[in-house]
């Protein structure tokens, strides 16, 4: 479904990715886990090509693509495939909650209108916000504006959906929320690429887990096997920082 | 002031005066519209680091914005009708530039003026609008001249709409220094008038109150604009800044 | 256009100018420090809580923003004399000069007004709780915290707001005062009106230079007193 | 006011005049005033031991204005003669000196001789400022003559350079006086001397030039007229109109018009 | 050590204090748990004067206060008594992590520099932060900035610390700095009354947990008694919102 080799990134003096291959298939909810700064946003943008690689491929389905060297319409064929939820919403300002999913539709894939539309509300209720379709951003709480999101990229139909930090801009109360939703979608067998740091969400949905560090993957796995038995040293520190209390026992 | 205050000659020449608002309003009209494309493109330039462009419209900032308007007017006036005149007789057109209206040059001055105005403005607020807007557009699938289009431009512009105002009305009250031009707008029909009877006061008063209407409805207008365009932010609360 | 058009004017009449700078920026000099003064009073109004100072406050602002400089320079220089006649003060053997300062003190005290009551407004509520709250008096925690702060957002509007006054003080020309334009004028003058066009150009490179000396100077002022300044945040 | 070493009264008084009007009056390279409505000054100066002159460079608006208010007592600026001034400043008996008033044109309109002419021929006028009593020549010209009007443009006088737009097309014509033409364009080493065969100076009138007093100032305007006369007597203002016009304009007195 | 008595506040037309009464010990550490919106923060700022209460006693030790009609010696009384940790840190921008602490002690409480700095040292070394003294707010990390908060209030040895959600603007890396930070000031018998959502803090490290909900104090009681046992219908209702899973078993 989703296969990625060998990408390299570069900013400045400092290489963030250093070779990174990760292979998805069909209807997989793959986790990333990895601490602050070791390129695990960096990773997803340039799958979709919001940041350009130095080197790599990747193969969606049958198309295969240089991450470096895309050309314009490779890039727009990628992104009609793949959709992104961003850790801070990144909603359209200026958009209400439906004219957010339609915008995508209407002008990015010339649907006509009243299909648009019908299609939008469809994913707006999907994620719980039938009653806000004409809310602007700065009316919904953060949970809602998450949730927006979620249902501006499921509306896309796309194969497969990265999910950066879905829930690290929320209040605590507002975090269950989405990660509800998100199983929900995960349920209907989407495929998802997650970072999170939600540990319960990993253990709870992710078919597998990969732990990067560093600008590689260091480790991967069944959430059991990263959760209970880390091979890596590396893997083994995380956890133990990042676990509550409650997990430990895992370890 | 022997000649005692003329309360005639103030209310006369106040419809004197207000006769030259329509200059004035033609001047800062077409100085608006002749200066946004070019302000907004060369603020992309400058945005996006473009090499030379980014260059010449820093520069070309600095000194529009570094010297007087009444300099400024004083050089087109003068060098303007040279260079074109000379450039007519290379080209052999057969043309008189001097038949023009004087009304052009104001046009010229005042549009290369508000260009260097609005180049900052706009460069100013289109980086009020996160990168992740532009982001996520291009993520959904619109291209960047849709993205720009559809939802960069509409949220700048709301950003920009106060710093467009203020520029309005700098405009409008810079066209009183048309009468260097000999253009026939309101401070230079006011102070016409005057001469006959050196009342000069009761002009000057006259021309300060037609500015400070039509300043003052500029703002209330552009006030009124804002509040329509940014419609989507109109429940934000805004915090009262008030100390305890 | 060679015929008329002759660079060595631009060079033989920037040194006459440049004696004349000391008036403009006397006049820059006495306008700023008096328009400084009007600018925190009405910026107090502003930020108080009394709604009658409030308006009067906001409205001379509004008044004075919506005034062209020379109109204003004009109502000053003839309508002030005129109203003190009024009150048998005579006024004729008061230098322009005064009413040029007159003048841009009334306009840049309605500009700092603006800068000062922003740049108090962009400091945080917080700042000024979190003051009192390790047991700072109110006005300990302005002078301490709140000012030094707003100061530093000051900075580059109050350079603005200086570069602003200098270019609209050489209007101060229209009632004979000799400054650098005026001083430009006189030689225009002195030539029968010929070589204007150098003549302007001489005092724009001028005003130019002055404007970049005044924009650096004031870059590094910033830059020395935002020790500490949050860097910007994303909306 | 002081007393001198005789012990009469002296009396300090404000003479006001235009600092930008070359060679009418002005101020010179050193920064002192001078030109020919300066220098006549300084002469009655010396006739009138009680009266000390204090000289203010000044721009022609604040020169009306001031010497309306009373901020000077005296003014001189190549004013003409105006109805509309008389109620505002005391004209004294006797002038000040005299002005050749003329269009400037390209040499191939040298038979335009009038305003008449001038008028006819459809020609634009180059903007006058609208405090300058040429502006008001030209404004009397037209109303005596409603069938046969010139294009009166109010401007600045700054930015209006009248040689240098007639010559290049900017306007047909411009109303000038005759001092500044010769030096601009006569003398050798004038700015526009290359133009002196493309461009010609039409004289149409000879107008008197007066000083201003203001309205309290009668004794004063007696005064001066006491020393003028004197002075145009002894021909010393002849020697001046010859110094800075080039030309002693009082051979032609009798067709100067008031 | 601290009483406070029937405290009302109405914000325009709508009453978020109804009359709340809140008592707490020397040496105890107080939770405050409660809803959005249900009055906390108001209640903390109250009993600091940030706010004026419409109505409501204060008992600080053996100082009587009229929360509404204090005088301006009496209120400089109180904040010498209490101090206070902003959610969103509220350092002095302008000042280094050490001005930032001696800034109350030099001038607020007029002691002699050397003094003042001596102190201030000792509580940034309390905090973690002796490699810090000289950085501005800007150059420290959320969490690092959070406990010079803490460092700030600590230097000025109050009777009582008021926090107002000390975590919640932190990234999840952080919080357990932070918390560890203030269970250690708890251990030293310093007296606390805290906003907080984070359960497992209030679990481990509270005396008593007070829950509030719309303006008035719904129940109040140990941690064990409030998490297991809660007796409001409210309560019930809240901490199953917002407790994680592996909570749940306890209600
Ligand atoms: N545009 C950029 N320019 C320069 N450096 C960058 C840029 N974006 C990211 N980096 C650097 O690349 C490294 C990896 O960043 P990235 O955001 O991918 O990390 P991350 O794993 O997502 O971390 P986090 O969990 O904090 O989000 C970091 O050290 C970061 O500072
Ligand atoms: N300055 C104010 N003006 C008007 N209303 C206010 C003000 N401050 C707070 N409120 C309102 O008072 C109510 C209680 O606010 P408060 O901040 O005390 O709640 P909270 O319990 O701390 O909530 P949270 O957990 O979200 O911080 C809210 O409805 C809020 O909107
Ligand atoms: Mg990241
Ligand atoms: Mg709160």
């Amino acid at each position: 479904m989703l296969e990625i080799k060998n990408v390299h990134k570069t900013f400045g003096k400092s290489e963030v990715l250093k070779g990174v291959n990760l292979s998805i298939s069909k209807g997989d909810v793959v986790v990333i886990l990895g601490p602050s700064g070791s390129g695990k946003t960096t990773l997803l943008r340039c799958i979709n090509f919001l940041e350009r690689a130095d080197q790599g491929q990747a193969v969606f389905g049958n198309m295969n693509v240089n991450l470096k060297a895309a050309t314009k319409k490779q890039i727009h064929e990628v992104r009609q495939k793949v959709a992104f939820v961003f850790q801070n919403y990144n909603l359209f300002n200026n958009k209400t909650a439906l004219e957010n999913v339609t915008e995508g539709l209407i002008i990015g894939r010339k649907m006509i209108k009243e299909k648009a539309i019908e299609i939008a509300k469809k994913s707006l209720d999907k994620v719980g916000l039938s009653d806000k379709y004409n809310a602007y951003p700065n009316e919904l709480s953060g949970g809602q504006q998450q949730r927006v999101g979620i249902a501006r990229a499921i509306a896309l139909n796309p194969e497969i959906i990265l999910f950066d930090e879905p829930t690290s801009a929320l209040d605590p109360e507002l975090v269950g929320e989405v990660l509800n939703i998100m199983k929900k979608i995960a349920n209907e067998g989407t495929t998802m690429l997650v970072v999170t740091h939600e540990m319960s969400f990993a253990q709870d949905v992710a078919n597998r887990v990969v732990f990067m560090d560093e600008g590689t993957v260091v480790e991967e796995g069944t959430p059991k096997e990263i959760f209970t038995q880390p091979k890596e040293e590396r893997t083994q520190q995380f956890l133990k920082r990042v676990l509550p209390k409650e997990y430990i026992y895992y370890i | 002031m022997q000649g005692s205050f003329n309360l005639e000659f103030l209310v006369d020449t106040f419809f004197v005066a207000l006769s030259g608002v329509p200059t004035a309003l033609i001047i800062t009209i077409v100085a608006l519209i002749v200066a946004s494309p070019f302000g907004f493109l060369l603020a992309l330039t400058r945005i996006n680091r473009i090499p030379i462009l980014s260059q010449f419209s820093r520069i070309y900032v600095s000194f529009v914005r570094g010297t007087p308007v009444i300099v400024q007017i004083f050089i087109i006036y003068n060098s303007v009708p040279l260079v074109i005149s000379s450039l007519f007789s290379k080209l052999h057109i057969d043309k008189n530039v001097y038949e023009v209206n004087p009304i052009w040059y104001a046009f010229i001055v005042f549009s290369l003026n508000t260009i260097a105005i609005l180049i900052e403005i706009f460069r100013s607020s289109l980086i009020t609008v996160s990168k992740g807007q532009l982001e996520a557009a291009q993520s959904v699938g619109l291209t960047n001249v849709q993205a720009y289009r559809r939802i960069i431009i509409p949220q700048a512009l709301v950003v920009a709409l106060p710093n467009i105002c203020t520029a309005t009305v700098n405009l409008i009250k810079a066209t009183s220094l048309g009468y260097a031009m000999s253009l026939p707008e309101i401070t230079l029909k006011a102070k016409v008038a005057a001469n006959v009877g050196y009342n000069y006061v009761e002009a000057y008063i006259d021309i300060f109150l037609v500015y400070l209407i039509i300043c003052s409805l500029t703002e209330y207008g552009f006030k009124l604009f804002e509040r329509k365009l940014s419609s989507y932010k109109t429940t934000t609360a805004k915090g009262g800044q008030q100390y305890a | 256009m060679e015929k008329y058009f002759d660079a060595s004017y631009i060079f033989k009449s920037i040194p006459m100018l440049l004696p004349f700078l000391k008036v403009t920026f006397i006049v820059t000099g006495l306008s700023v420090m008096f328009g400084t003064i009007l600018g925190f009073i009405l910026a107090m109004g502003k930020i108080g809580k009394g709604k009658i100072a409030r308006k009067i406050a906001n409205g001379y602002t509004t008044a004075l923003r919506c005034t062209p400089s020379i109109v204003l320079l004009f109502l000053v220089y003839y309508g002030v004399p005129a109203l003190l006649e009024k009150f048998s003060v005579q006024t004729s053997n008061v230098d322009k000069i005064v009413f040029v300062v007159i003048t841009f003190s009334l306009q840049f005290g309605a500009f700092m007004s603006e800068v000062i009551r922003s740049a108090y407004e962009s400091v945080d509520k917080g700042q000024f709780e979190a003051a009192v709250s390790v047991g700072l008096s109110p006005f300990q925690a302005y002078r301490r915290i709140v000012f030094p702060q707003a100061f530093v957002v000051a900075i580059p509007n109050f350079g603005n707001s200086l570069l602003e006054l200098i270019k609209e003080g050489s209007l101060a020309y229209t009632i004979g005062l000799i400054d650098v334009m005026g001083k430009a004028n006189l030689i225009i003058a002195s030539n029968y009106n010929a070589h204007a066009l150098e003549i302007y150009l001489a005092l724009s490179i001028i005003y130019w230079i002055i404007s970049i000396v005044i924009e650096q100077v004031f870059l590094k002022f910033e830059k020395g007193f935002s020790k500490g300044k949050q860097s910007l945040k994303s909306t | 006011s002081s007393t001198d070493e005789n012990g009469t009264k002296i009396r300090k008084v404000k003479v006001a005049f235009d600092q930008s009007s070359k060679p009418i009056s002005y101020i010179d390279e050193n920064g002192n005033p001078t030109g020919y409505d300066v220098e006549v000054m300084k002469l009655v100066d010396k006739l009138l031991p009680e009266y000390e002159f204090e000289y203010v460079g000044t721009t022609s608006d604040d020169l009306l204005l001031g010497v309306e208010q009373g901020k000077f007592q005296v003014g001189v600026k190549n004013a003409f003669w105006t109805e509309e001034r008389t109620k505002k400043f005391i004209y004294p008996k006797e002038f000040l000196g005299l002005s050749s008033t003329g269009l400037v044109l390209k040499k191939e309109n040298k038979e335009i001789k009038s305003l008449e002419d001038f008028a006819s021929a459809g020609y634009t006028l180059a903007p006058i400022a609208a405090n300058n009593a040429q502006y008001t020549v030209i404004d009397e010209y037209n109303q005596s003559h409603p069938d046969n009007k010139i294009k009166l443009k109010a401007g600045e006088t700054f930015s209006v350079d009248v040689v240098q737009w007639v010559n290049e097309g900017r306007v047909d014509g411009g109303v000038m006086i005759e001092g500044p033409f010769k030096k601009q364009v006569e003398e050798k080493n004038g700015p526009y001397h290359h133009l002196v065969n493309d461009v010609v100076y039409n004289e149409f009138a000879v107008i008197k030039t007066w000083p201003l007093f203001n309205k309290k100032e009668q004794e004063f305007a007696d005064a001066y007229d006491q020393a003028i006369k004197q002075l145009q007597e002894k021909k010393e203002t002849n020697e001046l109109s010859k110094k800075f016009y080039g030309r002693d304009l009082f051979e032609v007195l009798d067709q100067a018009k008031k």
